[in-house]
């Protein structure tokens, strides 16, 4: 619709959009040495499509990542991170109990538990942000 | 597995809920949704059992032990109260009207379950945890969902009701966080325990003294204590009905248990009554509302207004338990916990069945329904008659062991009350037989599919059952009422 | 001088009853929502400042730490990292419903919807 | 010292102001700008992560939502008169609390409680149990875990509402369909 | 069979009535005839307890602990045996009546109707049968709540306001009142069971026992003690059988039952008698008396003046229960049947009268004798009864009360009773009186109007002139009639009955 006298807009936010999903990665997995983690990363991450989707519009983000993808990522966001969980419980621990998941090293298993989690946090918060900023949009054009 | 139980219990419908919008057929989704209420009954029962035999059961999250983890902790009181929140839900999500008048976008019951389930969680995991903060997290989680379930309710009222709790939910949530923060700040804890532990020789500070404030506050905000009540008729109103049957049945019985945990287990009854004299505090609110919220009840003309209403009241025959802070008082607060929600929920599925007949929940829309849905009608009297406390049905025995809490504590004046209050929900139950009786039909309907009366029965025999055979209820509930007061059981 | 010590949660305190003001007195409902947001964040603000410790660092070990650091009280940053996503957690919602009571009434601001309520039951 | 006092002031100048505006537009950009400020209070504080997080999502996210529903509600806030029963109430909870703070340990106090209890054990284990620098990562994710799966549970529960409430067209009889008033920043007083 | 299972059979029998008329209410004789069967057999499981009652043998039954050392429990004893004689032998003439009259009147509601009757009986049967307070507060509530469909039966507004003054009054006293005072007596001595010499001796003294005592004869508001009388003529509007099954049967009755049990079993006569805690109830129990017959004289509409009535002759059983000496107890449980037997006769003609002729008001019914001889004959028996005249029953229970006031040393209430008595001539005798001596009105607009109407009623002699309401109504009320009778004669065996109860 107004693409056309945002070029510039478009052409910048071109350069920055890999950017700032690169920014959100790093935030992702520098998590246990810097400050940061999964939700800030999930954020982030949002922040990049969200981007995306004002100025090149809600059709062009849905194309990018379709709503039936948004829905299922929140809901496995959450359940990888339980699934952790569970699955130290299958693995002897209580639950949440990282030091279960790896018999050898529990601190490697700790290391491995808390990257996976993060993950989980960071999968479900963007794609809930993003599912929110799908339906005000549907609402707006509604 | 036995011994995850305590966790499973809640990360069960915390996870299920996720797996609903993954399977999003609304079939299934029912079907899933009611699977894992029943799951988590049966858990509950078990973990009941265990904690009656073996005592005391708690399993630190993440193998961290307190006060570094978080410790879930269930005695006497949580496992009880594990019971009621199950059980509850496993009547109420697979009932036939769980749906009536919701207004859910087209194909997205399956949110509107996943929220159901949330709650469910939320609820649990409160009732459970040993770990203040958590429990602020967990509150979230119910007040969240609930905010959505009573946002879909059919009219527009209903997202304004929902606003207004949303706000009056958060500044209670935040006043707890606040009271929390003050505990820590002189303690340096957050693991009940610990607090319960570390906190005797700080009583005198003046940030201990804000924080139970601000936690009072905040507990009864979530309680809907009158004067705090202003959230509740309107919330109650207009969500949908199961919804409303769901959250009488068991948001306010766990609110109830945060503030005596806090009460009791955190500050001591001794700091509390002795020292503090909440029951000064307490006893004429507790009263007021018996009184308000009954005489309110009598001049509604919807009937979900209605019981909401004289829900207020039955919280004040609650607090009033509190208060007495004696054995005999908090059993029957407690056991009146259990019976308030067998009869609330009954009450308001047998609602939820109405309003699927007639489209209407006014006082009006049953009436001279005796004969056209005698089995709904029948729940709705039997329960009122409970409401009452008439010998023979549940509400009869708390409000017995309310009354002889008030005689042991001297309270002859409270004693009476108790009974003159509990005539004026004759009126009003009074009012509802004569309209369901005697009043002209304005429908033309039938009864209701069993999906949906067999639910309200269940509960509604229950009230019945338990009446007499009080083994199950007056077991616990003095049993909790003993570990409260650290009174070896 | 304890006075001087505790200015902080005093400047807390007044940042609270401002937002809290906002919520109870206001009548436009995204209104409400901005005043509980910045209740909130005066709670985080109170929670983040009582875990600071005078020439303590960040929680961050650094290369080489030899046990003689002192850090900053980490557990409330980690509680109040929970306490902003339900912030904004709630804000979502409270936004959402927002939108829909604007769909159904026409109007956000309470004393409306109030009148409306009332003379619609 | 003195910058966290400034900062402070600042703080307290920007709530007011947000509370006095009636552009609910210029409010929201002050509220992130509010966000911004409490960010860099906290990284003075030593809360990176927190400040981090706050600035993500105070002055990013919470920003971006509230233009985004202002922009289908309309922002222009009807003026009101003041009232003196919210006053009350406000006082008597700031009064609860200042009476709270007169106990409390002064700021930056290293013999604060809290700094003696938990927390070192926090920190040793840390770097024993974990070797990983960062300690508020280690606690969020492994001590506390839990609380954390819940935090994630209370975002994917704002989802669902979210979701619930905005998804799709429903039948809801008495719903007056009012069009969103895209963008403008008078907003309508229909 | 043993006695345990006979008393549940008793209970059993007339819920399981209950349950048949409801599930047969499409065939009405198939329902008459379960309402039949279960009153014949109730009467019959009752008389094969009285035989292990009167040899002595103590029976007791515990169902379910409703709360810790306090079950639902069943107990024999004389009074209880005598009211469950009472209420289940008066039940047969009713139901036959009650068939009658409904039949008569193509009543609707038939089915509710027989079911909650005999729900009511089964409740009062379960008062009867008591084993502690408990048990008998459930039964009394539930007798409360199964009777308001009969009150309302007619479901007009006249009939709802009726049943908000019926329910109102019953429900206020027994919660309010009754209630308290069961809870109280819990407290003050960890028990509720029925004990000879009662159970609170030692447990309260002072004005407290006098207060207790208030509590339960107002919270038994079933007594019909004033000021809490005004349920009983309210209500009146019910059909006729249930006044009977009210005042003569189950309901008033129930009320004194449980003042005299709480004053044999509870207090025990000698605690009360040691305190002086009962002397005011007296006085209270007196002013019923007298005031409500001064009504009754006043009340022309002849139900009202017969509920007056019974105001006035429960007053006498509560005044023996005062008393509380040997005679004053067994003077007031032998009015119970007395005054049973007669008010229930007195009714079944009330209601004969209103079948044949539809008139309700005393001076319509001039000459009225002539038409009804039966009828009127047997009001003349039932009135003489309530008065107190040999060779009625009623006569023997009026002289043992006579007797307890004077071993009170409370001679004033002697005076009382007969002063009672000559009121209670003043508002009978007159109606008798119209009916036989007076002439009928020369152009009757009801002569003949229903039934019978086939032979003009002008018609010349005796029989011609008879128009008797159906037979299913005069066959029970000449019965009761005649009951009144055989009472004076079986007094003996009540006074065995009587005699074994423990008082001491």
């Amino acid at each position: 619709m107004r693409m056309r006298e945002k070029v510039l807009l478009r052409v910048a936010s071109k350069a920055f959009i890999p950017l700032i999903l690169l920014f959100a990665l790093y935030v992702q997995f520098h998590g246990d040495f810097g400050p940061g983690g999964g939700f800030q990363a999930g954020v982030i991450f949002a922040a990049g499509f969200v981007l995306f989707g004002l100025i090149f519009g809600l059709e062009a983000l849905q194309q990018v990542v379709p709503w039936s993808v948004v829905e299922r990522a929140v809901a496995l966001g959450l359940l990888v991170y339980g699934g952790v969980g569970v699955s130290c419980i299958l693995r002897g621990g209580r639950f949440l109990d990282y030091g279960a998941l790896d018999h050898h090293s529990p601190m490697h298993g700790q290391h491995l538990g808390i990257l996976i989690i993060e993950l989980g946090v960071g999968l479900t918060v963007a794609a809930t942000l993003l599912a929110i900023f799908y339906a005000m949009a549907g609402r707006g054009r509604a | 597995m036995s011994e995850h139980l305590s966790a499973l219990i809640v990360v069960l419908p915390l996870l299920a809920a996720p797996v609903c919008l993954l399977l999003k057929q609304p079939r299934m989704v029912r079907a899933w949704t009611s699977i894992v209420a029943w799951a988590c009954l049966v858990m509950a029962w078990t973990l009941l059992e265990r904690v009656h035999a073996e005592g005391v059961i708690t399993y630190s999250m993440g193998g961290w032990d307190p006060p570094l983890g978080i410790e879930y902790r269930l005695d006497a009181l949580n496992a009880y109260l594990l019971v009621i929140v199950t059980g509850i839900a496993s009547v109420v999500f697979p009932s036939g009207a769980i749906l009536t008048d919701t207004s859910l976008p087209e194909g997205k019951s399956h949110l509107y379950f996943a929220a159901l389930l949330l709650c469910l969680a939320g609820l649990l995991g409160i009732s459970s945890t040993g770990d203040l903060f958590n429990v602020f997290v967990f509150v979230e989680i119910t007040s969240l969902s609930s905010y959505t379930l009573i946002s879909l309710g059919k009219n527009r009222q209903a997202l304004t009701a929902a606003f207004s709790y949303l706000v009056m939910g958060t500044i209670g949530g935040t006043f707890l966080l606040v009271g929390i923060g003050f505990l820590y700040q002189v303690t340096g804890t957050l693991n009940m325990q610990d607090l319960a532990l570390r906190l005797p020789e700080l009583l005198g500070s003046r940030t201990i003294l804000a924080g139970f404030a601000f936690l009072m506050v905040g507990g009864s905000i979530k309680l809907a204590v009158f004067p705090l009540h202003q959230w509740l008729p309107n919330a109650y109103t207009h969500a949908p009905a199961a919804v409303s049957a769901f959250i009488a049945a068991t948001a306010t019985k766990v609110s109830y248990y945060l503030l005596a945990r806090i009460i009791f287990t955190i500050f001591g009854a001794a700091f509390v009554f002795d020292a503090l004299h909440l029951h000064w505090l307490l006893l004429p609110l507790a009263i007021a509302a018996m009184f308000a919220g009954s005489l309110a009840a009598v001049f509604q003309t919807d009937l979900k207004r209605l019981l909401a209403y004289s829900s207020i009241a039955q919280i004040g025959y609650m607090t009033l338990g509190l208060c007495m802070a004696s054995e005999t008082g908090l059993t029957g607060g407690i056991v009146h916990l259990f019976n308030h929600a067998l009869m609330k929920g009954g009450l308001f599925l047998a609602v939820a069945c109405v309003v699927m007949r007639t489209g209407s929940s006014s006082v009006s829309a049953i009436s001279g329904l005796g004969r056209k849905m005698p089995l709904t009608m029948a729940a709705i009297v039997v329960g009122g008659l409970s409401l009452i406390g008439v010998p023979g049905t549940a509400g009869f025995i708390s409000k017995w062991y309310l009354v002889v809490g008030a005689l042991e504590k001297g309270w002859y004046a409270v004693s009476v009350l108790i009974l003159l209050s509990s005539l004026i929900a004759v009126v009003y139950v009074w009012r509802l037989v004569e309209t369901i009786f005697f009043g002209d039909p304005e429908h033309e309907v039938c009864e209701v599919p069993w999906t949906s009366w067999l639910p309200t029965w269940i509960l509604i025999g229950a009230t019945l059952v338990f009446g007499f055979w009080t083994d199950v209820t007056v077991g616990g509930a003095s049993a909790a009422a003993r570990s409260l007061l650290g009174v070896a059981p | 001088m304890e006075a001087l010590g505790i200015w902080n949660y005093w400047g807390v305190v007044l940042l609270m009853m401002v937002g809290l003001y906002t919520v109870i007195a206001r009548d436009h409902l995204v209104k409400k929502l901005i005043g509980l947001g910045i209740f909130q964040v005066a709670v985080i603000l109170f929670y983040v400042s009582m875990g600071k410790v005078t020439g303590g660092t960040p929680p961050i070990i650094p290369e080489g730490a030899d046990g003689s650091e002192v850090y900053s009280n980490p557990l409330p940053h980690v509680l109040m990292l929970t306490a902003i996503v339900v912030g904004v957690a709630t804000l979502a919602v409270g936004l959402a419903l927002v939108v829909r009571i604007r769909e159904a009434y026409g109007t956000v601001e309470e004393d409306e919807l109030q009148r409306m309520n009332r003379s619609g039951s | 010292m003195w910058i966290e006092i400034l900062l402070f002031g600042l703080l307290l100048i920007t709530a007011v102001t947000i509370v006095s505006l009636n552009d609910l537009f210029a409010a929201a950009m002050l509220s992130g700008i509010f966000s911004l400020l409490c960010a860099s209070l906290f990284t003075l504080m030593d809360a990176v992560d927190v400040a981090f997080t706050e600035a993500a999502v105070g002055a990013g996210i919470s920003t971006v939502l509230m233009i985004g529903a202002l922009a289908l509600t309309g922002s222009r806030e009807c003026q009101q008169p003041t009232r003196l029963g919210p006053f009350v109430v406000v006082l008597l909870t700031g009064a609860m609390l200042i009476y709270g703070t007169l106990d409390m340990p002064a700021y930056g106090d290293p013999a604060a409680p809290i700094h003696h209890h938990v927390a070192p054990e926090y920190i040793a284990g840390t770097s024993a149990e974990f070797g990983i620098p960062n300690i508020v990562t280690a606690v969020l994710a492994s001590y506390r875990g839990f609380d954390t799966l819940g935090e994630t549970a209370v975002i994917f529960t704002a989802g669902v509402g979210v979701m619930a409430l905005l998804l799709g067209r429903r039948k809801r009889q008495d719903e007056v369909q009012v069009e969103p008033s895209e963008g403008d920043h008078k907003g309508e007083n229909p | 069979m043993t006695p345990e299972s006979l008393l549940l059979w008793a209970l059993g029998l007339p819920l399981a009535g209950a349950l048949g008329v409801s599930l047969c209410g499409r065939w009405p004789n198939v329902r008459e005839a379960v309402t039949l069967t279960s009153t014949v057999g109730t009467f019959a499981c009752v008389l094969g307890i009285l035989q292990y009652v009167l040899a002595g043998q103590a029976v007791e039954l515990e169902l379910v602990e409703v709360f810790v050392g306090l079950p639902i429990a069943f107990q024999l004893e004389p009074l209880g045996m005598l009211y469950a004689l009472v209420a289940s032998g008066l039940w047969i003439p009713t139901a036959l009546y009650g068939i009658g009259y409904m039949r008569g009147h193509g009543e609707k509601n038939q089915t509710r109707f027989f079911a909650c009757f005999a729900l009511a009986i089964f409740a009062a049967l379960g008062i009867a049968f008591a084993g502690n307070l408990l048990t008998l507060f459930l039964f009394y509530e539930l007798l409360t709540f199964s009777t308001y469909p009969l009150v309302t039966h007619y479901g007009d507004d006249e009939a709802r306001k009726a049943g908000r003054v019926y329910l109102g009054n019953l429900l206020f006293t027994s919660v309010a009142f009754l209630l308290l005072a069961v809870v109280t007596t819990w407290w003050m001595t960890g028990t509720l069971d029925f004990r000879p010499g009662g159970i609170l001796a030692g447990k309260a003294e002072g004005p407290m026992v006098a207060i207790l005592l208030g509590l339960f004869a107002f919270g038994a508001g079933k007594a019909a003690l004033m000021p809490f009388h005004r349920w009983l003529p309210a209500a009146m509007v019910a059909p006729t059988p249930v006044s009977a099954l009210l005042h003569a049967v189950a309901i008033v009755k129930a009320g004194v039952f449980t003042v005299l049990k709480v004053v044999v079993y509870i207090f025990g006569i000698d605690f009360l008698t040691e305190q002086g805690a009962s002397v005011w109830l007296m006085y209270a129990a007196a002013f019923t008396l007298l005031s409500a017959s001064v009504i009754a004289l006043t009340k022309t509409n002849l139900k009202a003046r017969l509920a007056y009535s019974t105001i006035s002759q429960l007053a006498y059983i509560v005044l023996g229960a005062a008393l509380a000496t040997t005679a004053g107890v067994t003077g007031a449980a032998l009015h119970i049947p007395m005054h049973a037997m007669g008010k229930i006769t007195l009714f079944f003609c009330a209601g004969a009268i209103y079948v044949a002729t539809h008139k309700k008001d005393i001076r319509e019914m001039d000459g009225i004798g002539r038409r009804m001889p039966f009828t009127m004959g047997a009001f003349l028996i039932g009135s003489l009864s309530i008065i107190g005249l040999p060779p009625m029953g009623g006569a023997w229970s009026k002289w043992f009360l006579a007797l307890g006031a004077a071993e009170a040393h409370m001679s004033i209430f002697i005076g009382v009773l007969m002063l009672g008595s000559l009121l209670s001539i003043g508002y009978l005798m007159p109606i008798v009186a119209r009916a036989f001596f007076c002439r009928a009105p020369e152009t009757d607009p009801d002569a003949g109007s229903d039934e019978g109407s086939d032979r003009p009623p002008q018609e010349p002699g005796f029989w011609g002139a008879v128009n008797e309401a159906p037979a299913l109504c005069v066959i029970p009320l000449c019965a009761t009639a005649l009951g009144t009778v055989a009472l004076f004669f079986c007094v003996p065996f009540f006074k065995d009955l009587l005699d074994l109860i423990v008082l001491r």
